[in-house]
């Protein structure tokens, strides 16, 4: 069966997208409790970041995959430094202070570049599954997930760093306790969560229209599959993005993409229900 | 006194007022009440002490419906309560005053009283509630204050006011005396014995001259089981007592 | 009922005058303007007191019942679609007036009860009802063809539903209120609001609701579900909601699917935001001045109002998280009182704020 | 209304009327010319997902209403352009539209983008008799006696392209539109030329403008295996499309043709692999070879830089509509709108960038070129020109000669 072949071939892809797109969020909002709703604007930075490097001559893939994570990192270490760390432990006013710094990026992008789409070409070609063609591409966006994804296990589970983040997400005392300042923690945590924002932007660029407005299509995604997936950053953003975008892939393609998208959310909105924990909060809770 | 009190470990009352029996509450590979059977008589008065993490303020949560045991099941006048939702156990007559002070800090003390007092009530009957509270615990002077303001010892009173207005059968109070000076320790006592003229009290405290001021019954609690129950003078010199207790706190 | 029953002497009198003063300001307002402005003046006007209306509905359910819905606009939505399909089919507007106010309802009830009673957090009560306004749009916006229709309604899709009759006197229908008309109709509704929630606030319920915003745990243990409590705030917020959109629906004519939109949500937080949380006057200034900067900014071109709008939400949230309505007035009072050499006693910026 | 003369209160104007873009002001100080000016409004989207193609729309706006100052305004009196940028959001077009008939009260109205922004203001300028252009390549089929439509529509544009298609390309086409009126009513044109000329549709996919994600549609147009694909997608995010059809390989299996493609800055932001051989037609394109199209190219390069370079049917159709209501004027001797709706009515010609373009007095649309043009390495590759086609669509059932009350959108009878 091409079809079917063709088929699972675009819900890897949808669950692969998924996965990049949530993967700062989740970040952010697993260790700090943050709900990050400029997380759209920073990938739309991200993919920016892209455009406007492969304008400028540098080689495509160094453009899509290493300057938009360590630009809209930066940008993310500025932003906790200047608004965020005024507003821990009020989870509403940094819902609201994010809210207004995703408001004032897509301002400050229009007025600087103007409202125009733009957009770079893709850097593979296509293959085909039987008789149906297919975008080499969409293997790009399959092992970026599963590398950012590796990568974050790695660095959790490996690393001093990861060790004092685990230790600060279970009790921020207790690491101050140990001599940890969770301030720095805080800091790096967010930069790191704009980090992988910035990078799903610039991986998504050349499949999507780069606007100021783009991040708005994915934020309201991303924050449900962060909540689906519950505290295991890891495992959850996995199980809860191949949840999701199997229903959005499957349900797009025997409908449209906007009953896919309702599918999607109606999905999530049932599972918060039925497990306010997400799934990692009620299963697999030892995991990362 | 007017009304006989019936207490005592064999004298158990005809008629239980709440009565747990096998209760158990595990969290996780944790288990912190481990089959309790309790029983308290109605317009009793019982302390029950133990060491911190000894499952006292768990109990309590079980008994007001914040907690639903793991096993075992609770009675309220043969009623049965077991998981039954805060607010309907608290309809069916029991207060609590918990251990942190658990008030509406954004609201005046007279709100605060207010809203208790008022739950299915004629607006006359509540404000002759909520006057005659406030007057026993000399709160009048404050009632305009708003409750997060106060300090400590004198939310503890506002708490125990917006229990007291909600006209309970059976009050909970957890630490009652903590924080308090002295002489706010013996008035605490006083008004408690005073409560205790008709209504059954169940009250958890670590200071000992205070379970001796009020205490006839007491009912020790240590890992989540219960260690002995008996008068207060035997309790406090039964030696287990002392073990468990030892270096937190001398009878 | 008066709002002095159980509040703190002083406070009680500052509230109560500022309440007047809301009052005697609306109604100034109501009879002042349609012989003080021009027609597009009142037009514009109109369009502010419909925008105001929704401010009070959000500013009720998250200032007062601590219920934080991100997702207002699907309420907003639902009323003035409602109107717009009622009154197409039916002629007559009163009717529709009602399906406005109770259709937002009807869904908030069954939403509310499936976030309080399924014992949904409250920060996932934001995202839910985000989640649901954004599903409602995609799903209203996907209904252009002729096909989608409710009796003699298109739905329109994206479109929306263009000359969507005005309202009318009870029982004349094909007679609808001029520009006047539906300015009367509209600022009288909001002034009728505001005095319906201050009553609603100043009864029992009203104390209750206050009562589990502060603290949840301890209204349960005196016998209050709060679950039941946060239903019925969340469903009359709808329901003022609702007549929001009813209203907006009038101002222009017109209706389209940009009302569920997370813009909209977004900006009736700003507006509560602004104004004051936890004050009904302050859902109302917040919405002028904001609807105020977003046109400006449109005329101008100079400021991008995205960008305006975030600076202010920034601003607002890290300066004044208070908002301005309790600041301005706290600075007010105490002025008069020192003019009237009395101390300002006591904290005042909490108690007259509602 | 006798209570704008009373006193206003200031504080309440918010400053709207000085925010007001008031561009030909300098000019007609300098002028001298001392007539109180005759008000143009204008409503389009400078900012927002329209805004790419609103802004040019507006830079045309000022460019033609400076030509006709220059030529000494009309009637003696200089024009004042009042001009809001609606943001591509339909509560401004509604906001602006009331305060352009009824504050600013202009003569005229010019502008509009989308049909949806259309059908918003319509009623409006209806309600306050307030003369309205729509200035934009459309579906087709608005009645209204106060209404002018200088743009193709899909009886000039549409069906040039399926012809196109059945000749080259075969028989089966799959349709994939926006999922509002135009897209609609679009896809419902597509589907009975479609039919007229043999063919079939295979299937019709209709996708909100906020849409991103094609790929499930890429899936389901390869299963249906057509022989061409006819897109009438519209605006920035919907460009996402052609991207990924290209991405997937499908440019070299499935040819495409659209209704809409190329009229915003398609062939400057996408690459040439992307673009190019998609067929498209309209009533203008930058690349045309005549000399009123390459004076029209470099009047507006002078006044606007020399990177306007994606100028499209849009922008010739905004200047036609400005072109055309000042030669009623002229004609009317008047700016009273009965008597320029009857000088239009009566037959207006003017020169436009793709030649000779007469208004059609019982549909109110315009006879025009059109033309048959591709992409190809940036640039445009015209086929075919079409000279003088008439508005059919609308020209079956519109005649507002006879029945000027009536007020109505026709859309095709897929029945017939």
């Amino acid at each position: 069966m091409d079809l079917a072949g063709l088929l699972a071939f675009n819900v890897l892809t949808g669950i692969a997208t998924l996965v990049l797109i949530t993967l700062g969020l989740g970040v952010i909002y697993g260790m700090m409790r943050i709900i990050n709703l400029a997380h759209g604007e920073f990938m739309m930075l991200g993919a920016y970041t892209a455009v406007m490097a492969s304008g400028a001559g540098v080689n495509i893939w160094i453009a899509m995959l290493v300057l938009p994570p360590l630009v809209v990192g930066v940008i993310g270490l500025v932003l906790e430094r200047t608004v965020i760390r005024f507003l821990y432990g009020r989870m509403m006013d940094t819902m609201l202070a994010t809210w207004g710094v995703s408001l004032g990026l897509i301002g400050l992008v229009t007025t600087l570049y103007g409202n125009v789409v733009r957009g770079v070409s893709t850097p593979v070609g296509s293959f085909d599954i039987g008789r149906y063609g297919a975008s080499l591409y969409s293997l790009v966006i399959m092992a970026t997930a599963l590398g950012a994804l590796a990568a974050m296990f790695g660095l959790l589970r490996f690393t001093k760093f990861g060790l004092i983040l685990r230790a600060t997400m279970q009790n921020p005392r207790m690491a101050a306790a140990l001599g940890v300042q969770p301030n720095r923690i805080y800091m790096a945590t967010f930069a790191l969560g704009a980090a992988l924002a910035g990078l799903a932007g610039g991986i998504l660029a050349p499949i999507s229209g780069v606007s100021p407005a783009m991040g708005a299509a994915y934020v309201a995604r991303a924050f449900i599959t962060v909540l689906g997936g519950g505290p295991a950053i890891i495992t959850g953003t996995g199980l809860a993005s191949g949840l999701f975008g199997t229903i959005n892939e499957l349900v797009s393609f025997k409908t449209t993409p906007v009953i896919g998208d309702v599918a999607l959310l109606a999905a999530a909105i049932l599972l918060i229900r039925l497990l306010p924990q997400g799934i990692t909060g009620r299963y697999l809770r030892r995991s990362l | 006194m007017t009304l006989p009190v019936p207490t005592g470990l064999n004298g158990v009352p005809l008629r239980p007022l709440i009565e747990a029996r096998g209760v158990t509450m595990r969290f996780g590979g944790v288990t912190a009440v481990a089959g309790v059977d309790f029983t308290l008589g109605e317009v009793e008065l019982r302390c029950l002490i133990g060491p911190n993490g000894a499952g006292k303020s768990t109990f309590f949560k079980i008994l007001t419906g914040q907690l639903k045991p793991t096993e075992g099941r609770i009675a309220l006048r043969g009623t049965d309560i077991t998981g039954a939702e805060p607010h309907a156990i608290a309809r069916l007559g029991v207060g609590i005053k918990t251990q942190v002070p658990n008030v509406f800090n954004g609201l005046s003390v007279h709100e605060n009283v207010f809203v208790a007092a008022s739950r299915r009530k004629s607006l006359a009957r509540t404000r002759a509630i909520v006057d005659e509270t406030l007057t026993r615990l000399g709160l009048t002077g404050i009632a305009r204050r708003e409750v997060g303001q106060l300090a400590h010892g004198q939310r503890q009173w506002v708490e125990i006011a917006t229990v007291l207005a909600q006209e309970p059968e059976l009050i909970l109070l957890d630490e009652p005396a903590a924080g308090m000076t002295h002489e706010e320790v013996h008035r605490t006592a006083a008004l408690i014995r005073e409560i205790n003229r008709t209504h059954a009290l169940i009250v958890v405290e670590h200071d000992m001259p205070f379970i001796r001021m009020i205490a006839k019954t007491v009912t020790v609690f240590n890992q989540g089981r219960i260690l002995v129950e008996d008068e207060v003078d035997a309790v406090l010199a039964d030696r287990r007592v002392r073990d468990v207790y030892l270096g937190k706190q001398a009878a | 009922m008066t709002p002095t029953v159980f509040r703190p002497s002083g406070a009680g009198l500052r509230s109560a005058a500022g309440f007047l003063a809301t009052l005697a300001l609306g109604l100034a307002l109501l009879f002042g303007a349609p012989h003080t402005l021009d027609t597009f003046g009142l037009v514009q006007c109109t369009g502010f007191a419909a925008l105001a209306m929704f401010g009070l509905s959000q500013g009720f359910v998250w200032g007062f019942a601590g219920v934080m819905s991100f997702g207002q606009a699907a309420f907003l939505g639902l009323g003035g679609y409602a109107y717009a399909v009622a009154v197409l089919n039916l002629g007559d507007s009163t009717l529709p007036v009602l399906c406005a106010i109770a259709v937002p309802m009807l869904f908030a009830a069954l939403l509310g009860y499936f976030m309080f009673y399924g014992r949904i957090s409250d920060a996932y009560i934001g995202v839910i009802t985000l989640t649901v306004s954004v599903i409602l749009f995609q799903l209203v916006n996907a209904t252009s063809g002729s096909q989608y229709r409710i009796g003699a309604a298109e739905l329109g899709g994206f479109n929306g539903i263009p000359a969507i009759p005005a309202l009318n006197l009870p029982g004349h229908p094909g007679e609808p209120l001029d520009t006047d008309g539906i300015w009367y109709a509209a600022m009288g509704a909001l002034i009728l609001v505001y005095v319906v929630l201050r009553a609603v606030l100043a009864s029992r319920f009203g104390r209750v609701v206050v009562a589990i915003r502060e603290n949840e745990t301890r209204a349960q243990l005196i016998g209050y579900d709060p679950r039941l409590y946060k239903l019925l705030a969340f469903t009359i917020a709808a329901g003022v909601a609702g007549l929001a959109g009813c209203l907006y629906a009038n101002w222009g004519g017109f209706i389209s699917p940009t009302v569920f939109g997370l813009p909209m949500s977004a900006q009736v937080i700003i507006y509560v935001l602004v104004g004051g949380l936890g004050t009904l006057v302050g859902p109302m200034l917040g919405a002028v001045l904001i609807q105020a900067l977003i046109i400006t900014a449109g005329s101008q071109s100079v400021l991008d109002s995205n960008l305006g709008l975030g600076l202010v939400l920034v601003g607002f949230v890290l300066l004044v998280p208070q908002g301005l309505v309790p600041v301005l007035r706290g600075l007010s009072w105490r002025l008069i009182e020192r003019r009237a050499g009395k101390a300002a006693p006591g904290p005042l910026a909490t108690e007259t704020a509602r | 209304m006798t209570r704008g003369a009373m006193n206003r209160r200031e504080a309440l104007k918010l400053g709207m009327a000085a925010a007001a873009g008031t561009v030909s002001a300098p000019f007609v100080s300098r002028a001298g010319l001392a007539a109180e000016p005759i008000k143009l409004g204008s409503l389009l989207d400078g900012s927002g997902a329209l805004g790419l193609e609103g802004k040019r729309m507006i830079e045309t706006t000022e460019y033609a209403v400076e030509l006709l100052n220059k030529a000494g305004g009309l009637l003696g009196r200089p024009i004042q352009l009042i001009a809001y940028d609606t943001q591509s959001t339909m509560q401004l077009y509604t906001q602006y539209a009331q305060q352009l008939a009824l504050k600013d009260k202009v003569d005229v109205i010019q502008g509009g983008i989308t049909s949806a922004s259309r059908e918003a203001i319509r009623p409006i300028f209806g309600r306050s008799k307030t003369l309205y252009f729509y200035n934009t390549q459309y579906e087709g089929g608005v009645c209204d006696r106060n209404v002018f439509c200088t743009g193709s529509t899909p009886a000039q544009t549409v069906n040039h392209i399926v012809d196109y298609g059945l000749k080259n390309w075969g028989k089966k086409a799959y349709i994939v539109a926006a999922d509002y009126n135009y897209g609609h009513i679009t896809a419902s044109w597509m589907t009975k030329f479609m039919k007229d000329g043999g063919g079939s549709v295979a299937g019709t996919d209709f996708f909100p403008l906020d849409v991103t994600n094609f790929s499930s549609a890429i899936s389901r147009i390869q299963q249906a295996q057509p022989t061409l694909v006819l897109s009438a997608l519209v605006g920035a995010n919907h460009s996402g499309f052609y991207r990924q059809w290209d991405a997937a390989g499908m440019k070299a299996k499935i040819p495409l043709a659209s209704s809409v493609f190329g009229l915003g800055d398609e062939l400057t932001t996408m690459d040439p692999s992307t673009t190019d051989g998609i067929v498209t037609c309209y009533g203008w394109y930058n690349d045309l070879d005549t000399p009123a199209s390459k004076a029209f190219v470099s009047g507006m390069q002078a006044k606007f830089g020399a990177d306007v370079t994606d100028l499209s049917e849009l922008d010739t159709a905004t200047y036609e509509g400005i072109m055309f209501w000042a030669e009623a004027v002229k004609k009317a001797g008047s700016v009273e709108r009965d008597k320029v709706i009857a000088a239009l009515e009566g037959g207006i010609s003017i020169e436009s960038p793709t030649g000779t373009v007469t208004m059609d007095g019982a549909t109110h649309h315009t006879i025009r070129n059109t033309y048959l043009a591709r992409p190809k390495n940036r640039k445009w590759e015209i086929l075919a020109t079409f000279p003088n086609s008439f508005p059919a669509d609308t020209g079956g059932a519109c005649d507002l000669l006879k029945n000027p009350r009536m007020n109505k959108q026709f859309t095709p009878d897929l029945k017939g």
